[in-house]
């Protein structure tokens, strides 16, 4: 164990695979430049001896990740970098008509092993064209598989398993994971996918969370224990697959589910979990099942009416005394 | 801010309840579904869970006293939270209770918001809850947003008994304040049940001015003294059937030798299945088997109107601390008894524990009342209204007898009858005397 | 009243609003030469020459064209001739499209119809067959409509015109041949973006659905009739922004809810209902909701295997019924 | 060709005034009073200024998220520029858009973005709509970076704007770097606008920092849009002095290289050395103090427009769903 940011955590993971495996090599904009978007490619040529291998593209998202599905179909393992996920749309067609169905369409002949780094979220006022978080839409996307991870461990054990799994991944993380710290386990590891982990065991309400929101909700915790209010704490980990059983069993367990993300609330991927709930736990249900996401609106500038679109500790805080009938429905 | 614990309302007509024991002092932490306290009720005694997390700050009506229902009773906080001093409403003891209002008319009692249209809210749990308890929703008060029942909700009621009444009963209920409560009845409750009641019930908290009133002259350490809810709920009871049933006991001799010898040749055996085996549970498998036979004292009756029960559930008089009360072993009829001896166990362990159901204590078709125990050997029991008859079982005692020309000594014991003549005539109530008697006598004949 | 195809409705309601609004025309591929690759523009190119324009297979081009053409004043309305392709032009929907308005505070107006033909032909496969309304439901900024019959496609794409917000116009592909009688003059306000109609009134269950969706809603209230239970069916017709007020009224009635779409099940615009069902009128529901969409899947071509992928009444009656057991 | 010393002093205010923006834009970014992303236009003032200097008022540019230089020379309110990029209600965009996102309409700048190649659809589509709907004579300008031309949306637009002759004019700005890659490494050409032959469309390279030659191309650029000839390609050989970003570590270039560069390319000092001494773009000299004056001019507003934009409120919190439906 030792102490690593999420950018060297994650940057481990690549180096590690990179080296076990020759066919990895990473493709993205200014990779080489500032070290791409947040650093977290500085120096990773030289670190695997292999500068080839990490690729500056041209500034053209259907190109990088075009070019990345007939690599991969091919023999590569390519990791894209989107740079930011408000990029993604820029290739959508080659995520969700070629990546997603080659496999599928040519009946099994190819593989797509590939992953998509997209860092997404709020950081501070850079408006509506670098902070949305788009996980729901490739969730809907038969093919793909989308990851979101949560800390600095999670980071590097889930992108060694998407790298070595042989789907197309969407890899979203959070712009504030980036400096987040934790402990890293030294040895090589992975986590698979599909599979939540109860960060925080409790009786009396299920919190379902992912990336950057486990900490939003960890904190939220905090503030309900010393009210005797005992949360459980699920993180996802990865959305498609997404681990139903674990979210349903907790939720059979306390009888209660409050659901967060930060990105839009209209049709955003808690919806899915609070449907599935609604279905599959229905009889276990002791309050209405609390959804928490942004407001309808593109993220605006100016930092007040920006904090109105971010979803905070406070905001689950709140959403858990709704699940708990503390106070009546806004 | 401390969390205020109310004394529940646990069923319709409860006004008020008696602290019997804290199971936390103040200080001790205390989790949310700790029972916290036990209180008395007129009907039973329950154990009550803390609804809150925390240490339970200050308890301000101590064991032993009265207080009215919805009052606070203590507060559950954060240690060392200051909590305001008890509202008054807590400290003196309940107020005269209100009429209790008719079950029929319950539902205006609690919270309309969750229900336009007819329809109850309630989360999916709660209503799983209630269905499986067999709680009728719409009685449910909700604390949830949007006025919807929750499963703490469901958690917190006790049902009213069953009572059913006819218009003009329910509107004179109401006018006169009678506590219909008091006939745990299957049955319609009908005009005259309730004017029958009006002479008989004595007010189950006399106003003030009414006691100085009916004050006997005061000698030096006299004092009237409040009896408990259980004694005021027995008094209207036997009170109220005195009034309603025109009775006679009958009373018929039984030569207990072959009970004896049935009850030596299983005792062990049964003993082995870790069953106590007593001559009541001989006694109440006749009873039973002969009741099937007399449809019309396995009956009640009501305004001219008799409804013959299809099941036998036999009612055996428990003694309860300074009281008593009358659980029944349902469908006995279809029972052995083995079965019998392990309910009826059963039963009076949760009757003497205040672990009772309501369930338990209503739908009775038929009584025993047994002081065999304590030398008796004759009595006139009161019956357990609405039912038809109560038998009163007596001591066994060695007595002499001509049998064949021959003077034996033979275990006798009385069996004591008493049938409300209304429905059971001179003939019938002997010749179902005389039935429980072949069978005790014989038990072959349940084989029969 | 007369009997028209959904096409043709769509050509009518084009007709018409071309007709007193010459800032509108029309920009996609394959348009003035055969009206379209469904009939969806028959006559136009002649009744309003110049203003159907045939644009190279640029799809990037015809949103980000059609964008632009809107702030500058006119009033386009583009075709993406199948929905499956509208991911070529992604950033223009949703960093461009949605977004201009808003990030300028308010300075520009979209007023944009985009036509997106979507769904599951016979044997479309994996690349012209797919229904992705959910997308765009997560999109601020935009608005989604799928109508379910003729008459709807002609008002609600007459209202998604005279809008002066980007709509995009989800028309089901096997709907095109669909006739029904639609009247010859159109109300002053033909359609209001964001209301749900009930098809059929019910008390025992509430089946919410749109676009082709609806064939299945309404065949599964049929049967269901048969056996005593009264389904209660609303056409959504506007999924964003969507009638919550109407799905919750209907609900609160009949306590239970049944959804269903042909779109993937997982993600699909369904769990937005169902959610919003869950939290806010949770309290009224007897059973638990029920979801119908297509499995976890692309469309696959071979029609033993495309079957697997659709939705039938049948699946809807079985659910339903299971709900009063 | 040569213009009026007073059209040269106003393309002088103009980039005085874009240089100073950029200044103190970039002063108040590293002090941390303005937040999010800027990006400078620092050293290729002279393009922005002599291509909108050759537009009406009621024709159109579509900018870049490297905008503020183009939204000033297009004539924008400077107060209301700077209220917007400190996120404040008074900014053009009400506190909604920032730097990335600044426009104003009113003045035809149809808006910066912070999508890379994602304005020449949008400036072909309003060209298209003005020519063949609108029927009015206004053209459309986009600028984009070398960078951007690597997209997939210039070739689009490229091609319907030849195709139908649009009065669409790309003006790229080869400032050498996308953003931290050096333009040889990822794009084949060494002149973008060679790429204007592909779409049979007329192209000139201008000299980034003379301002006389982009505005003569723009001139020329303009009259055969107007003309219903269709667009143009002008590539402006610039340098870019900033880092992509304001805070860009720049780990890819050494100081000593852009320092040259900057010096070789710098359009304000170009002007300075031009202007005050017989040349070919204008009859006579302009004086140093004269120069000087339009300088300190141009140092007041700014200052001034940075007070207007810090006493200026953030919007009210019950706007931020404002102007997204109408």
């Amino acid at each position: 164990m030792s102490i690593k940011s999420y950018r060297e955590a994650t940057f481990d993971a690549m180096k590690e695979e990179m080296i076990r495996d020759g066919t990895v090599y990473a493709i993205a904009e200014d990779i080489n430049g500032n070290g791409g978007t947040h650093g977290r490619y500085t120096g990773l040529g030289e670190a695997i001896g292999d500068p080839g291998r990490v690729i500056d593209a041209p500034i053209s998202e259907a190109i990088i990740v075009g070019s990345a599905v007939g690599a991969a179909m091919s023999g590569l393992r390519p990791i894209v970098d989107l740079r930011f996920s408000n990029c993604i749309p820029c290739a959508m067609d080659e995520i969700v008509n070629q990546a997603a169905k080659s496999r599928y369409m040519f009946g099994g002949q190819a593989k797509v092993p590939m992953v998509i780094r997209a860092p997404d979220g709020i950081l501070k006022m850079q408006g509506a064209h670098h902070t949305d978080c788009l996980e729901a839409w490739f969730t809907h996307v038969p093919g793909l598989q989308v990851v979101v991870p949560s800390t600095p461990a999670e980071g590097k054990g889930l992108l060694k398993t998407a790298i070595r799994n042989d789907n197309p991944v969407l890899f979203f993380e959070h712009k504030k994971l980036m400096a987040m710290t934790g402990e890293v386990p030294e040895e090589d590891y992975t986590i698979p996918f599909g599979k939540a982990r109860v960060v925080r065991e409790g009786r009396d309400v299920s919190v379902i969370v992912y990336g950057i929101m486990v900490s939003r909700a960890l904190e939220a915790a905090e503030k309900l224990a010393a009210e005797g209010i005992d949360a459980e704490i699920i993180d996802l980990r990865t959305l498609s697959p997404w681990d139903r059983e674990a979210v349903l069993a907790s939720v059979k367990k306390t009888g209660r589910a409050v659901v967060a993300h930060e990105a839009v609330r209209q049709s955003g991927f808690g919806a899915e979990i609070s449907a599935t709930i609604a279905e599959e736990a229905f009889g276990a249900l002791k309050a209405p099942v609390i959804r928490i996401g942004a407001p309808f609106v593109p993220i605006p500038m100016a930092p007040n009416l920006e904090d109105l679109c971010r979803v905070l500790p406070e905001n689950i805080y709140e959403g858990v005394h709704r699940a708990l009938g503390r106070q009546s429905d806004r | 801010m401390a969390t205020e614990v109310l004394m529940p309302k646990l069923g319709l007509t409860m006004t008020e309840g008696t602290i019997l024991e804290w199971k936390k002092k103040e200080g001790d932490p205390v989790r949310k579904g700790d029972l916290l306290f036990s209180v008395e009720t007129d009907k039973l005694t329950n154990d009550v869970e803390a609804d809150a997390d925390g240490t339970l700050l200050k308890i301000l009506v101590p064991e032993g006293e009265t207080s009215g229902c919805k009052t606070v009773i203590a507060y559950i906080g954060a240690p060392g939270e200051t909590v305001g001093a008890a509202p008054a409403s807590a400290a003196v003891p309940a107020p005269a209770p209100v009429p209790a209002a008719p079950a029929a008319l319950a539902s205006s009692a609690a919270p309309k918001a969750h229900r336009e249209g007819g329809y109850v809210t309630a989360t999916p749990y709660a209503k799983k809850l209630a269905h499986d308890k067999g709680f009728p929703l719409g009685e449910i008060s909700a604390t949830g947003p949007r006025g919807m029942v929750m499963a703490r909700d469901v958690e917190a009621f006790t049902p009213a008994p069953r009572v059913k009444l006819s218009p003009m009963a329910a509107r004179l209920a109401e006018e006169m304040g009678v506590d219909v409560s008091v006939f745990e009845s299957v049955n319609r409750i009908m005009k005259a049940d309730v004017l029958g009641m009006v002479h008989h019930e004595e007010p189950a908290a006399p106003a003030p001015a009414a006691v100085s009133a009916a004050a006997p002259p005061e000698c030096a350490g006299e004092k009237p003294e409040k009896v408990s809810a259980l004694r005021r709920s027995i008094a209207a009871n036997m009170s109220a059937s005195w009034s309603i049933s025109p009775r006679v006991t009958y009373t018929h001799p039984v030569d207990a030798t072959a009970m004896k010898q049935l009850r030596a040749s299983l005792k062990d055996e049964f003993k082995e299945q870790g069953i106590k085996l007593t001559y009541n549970h001989i006694l109440m498998m006749c009873t039973a088997r002969a009741l099937t036979e007399f449809p019309d004292v396995n009956a009640s009756f009501r305004d001219n109107m008799i409804t013959r029960h299809h099941h036998v559930n036999l009612g055996l008089a428990v003694a309860k601390g300074d009281g008593l009360i009358v659980p029944n072993l349902k469908n006995c009829e279809a029972l052995g008894l083995a079965e019998i001896a392990k309910g009826t166990e059963a039963m009076i362990e949760a009757a003497r524990t205040g672990k009772l159901t309501m369930d338990g204590m209503t739908g009775g078709t038929f009584t025993i009342s047994s002081l065999g125990p304590y030398g008796i050997t004759s009595f006139s029991p009161i019956i357990n209204q609405p039912e038809l008859a109560i038998l009163g079982v007596c001591d066994i005692v060695d007595t002499p007898v001509v049998r064949e020309g021959q003077v034996v000594v033979r275990p006798m014991m009385n069996l004591c009858l008493t049938a409300d003549h209304r429905v059971i005539d001179g003939v019938m109530a002997s010749r179902f005397l005389r039935r429980i008697t072949e069978l005790l006598e014989n038990p072959c004949r349940l084989l029969a | 009243m007369r009997k028209l195809s959904f096409s043709m409705a769509t050509c009518e309601a084009m007709a018409e609003e071309m007709a007193l609004d010459d800032k509108i025309f029309v920009m996609g591929e394959d348009l003035a030469r055969q009206g379209g690759i469904f009939g969806q523009f028959k006559g136009l190119p002649e009744k309003f020459p110049g203003r159907v324009i045939d644009t190279p297979i640029s799809e990037t081009f015809i949103i980000g064209g059609g964008v632009g053409a809107a702030l500058a004043g006119a009033r386009p309305v583009v075709d993406m001739h199948f929905a499956d392709f509208i991911g070529v032009c992604m950033d223009e929907i949703f960093n461009q499209m949605a977004k201009v308005r808003y990030m300028f505070g308010g300075q520009a107006k979209v007023p944009l119809v985009l036509r997106a033909p979507d769904g599951m032909t016979i044997q479309g496969a994996a690349q012209h067959s797919q229904a992705v309304e959910a997308w765009f439901c997560h999109i601020p900024g935009i608005q989604v409509v799928a109508p379910s019959n003729p008459e709807d496609a002609k008002a609600v794409l007459k209202a998604a015109i005279r809008s002066d917000n980007p709509v995009i116009y989800f028309e089901n592909k096997i709907l095109y041949k669909e006739t029904a009688m639609v009247p010859e003059i159109a109300d002053e306000v033909p359609y209001t973006i964001g209301k749900a109609k009930v098809r059929r009134e019910g008390k025992d269950v509430t089946i919410v659905s749109y676009s082709i969706g609806m064939k299945n809603a309404l065949g599964a209230a049929e049967r269901l009739a048969k056996e005593g239970i009264e389904a209660e069916v609303i056409d959504l017709i506007s999924l964003s922004p969507w009638d919550k007020e109407a799905v919750l009224t209907s609900v609160k009635k009949t306590h239970r809810l049944c959804i269903a779409h042909e779109a993937v099940k997982q993600g699909g615009f369904g769990a937005e209902i169902a959610a919003t069902v869950a939290e806010e009128a949770i309290e009224y529901l007897d059973a638990p909701i029920l979801r119908y969409g297509a499995p976890f899947c692309p469309i696959p071509f071979a029609p033993t295997l495309e079957k697997m992928v659709r939705v039938f009444p049948e699946d809807l009656v079985k659910g339903i019924k299971g709900m009063f057991e | 060709m040569k213009v009026s010393k007073e059209q040269a002093l106003k393309f002088y205010e103009t980039m005085c005034l874009i240089r100073e923006f950029e200044t103190s834009v970039k002063h108040d970014f590293l002090n941390g009073e303005i937040p999010g992303f800027v990006h400078l236009y620092i050293g290729e003032e002279a393009v922005a200024t002599g291509i909108c200097a050759a537009l009406d008022d009621t024709d159109y540019i579509e900018s870049t998220h490297r905008g503020h230089g183009h939204c000033i020379a297009k004539g924008a309110d400077i107060d209301r520029m700077m209220a917007e990029i400190f996120g404040k209600k008074t900014g053009l965009c009400k506190g909604k858009g920032g730097s990335m996102h600044i426009a104003d309409f009113s003045v035809g700048m149809l808006g910066a973005n912070g999508v890379v190649g994602g304005g020449y659809n949008l400036a072909a589509g309003a060209a298209l709509a003005n020519k063949m709907i609108l029927k009015n004579d206004r053209v459309s300008v986009v600028f984009f970076g070398d960078g951007a031309s690597n997209r997939g949306t210039f070739h689009e637009a490229a091609n319907v704007s030849s195709a139908w002759k649009l009065p669409t004019i790309f003006v790229n700005e080869m400032n050498q770097w996308a953003s931290t890659t050096p333009y040889e490494t990822t794009t084949a050409v060494k002149d973008i606008s060679d790429r204007a032959k592909g779409y049979h469309m007329p192209a000139v390279i201008a000299d980034g920092k003379n301002v006389f030659e982009v505005y003569a191309a723009a001139v020329e650029a303009v009259e055969r849009a107007r003309a219903g000839e269709g667009p143009t390609f002008i590539e402006c050989k610039t340098f870019r002095v900033e880092g992509h970003f304001v805070g860009d570590p720049e780990l890819y270039r050494t100081r000593e290289y852009v320092k040259e560069n900057a010096a070789l390319n710098d359009p304000l000092t170009w002007f300075d050395r031009t202007m005050t001494r017989k040349n070919g773009y204008i009859d006579g000299v302009i004086e140093p103090q004269e120069l000087e004056a339009v300088r300190a001019a141009a140092k007041e507003k700014i200052v001034k427009a940075k007070e207007f934009a810090m006493s200026s409120e953030y919007p009210d919190p019950d706007q931020y769903t404002a102007d997204l439906y109408l």
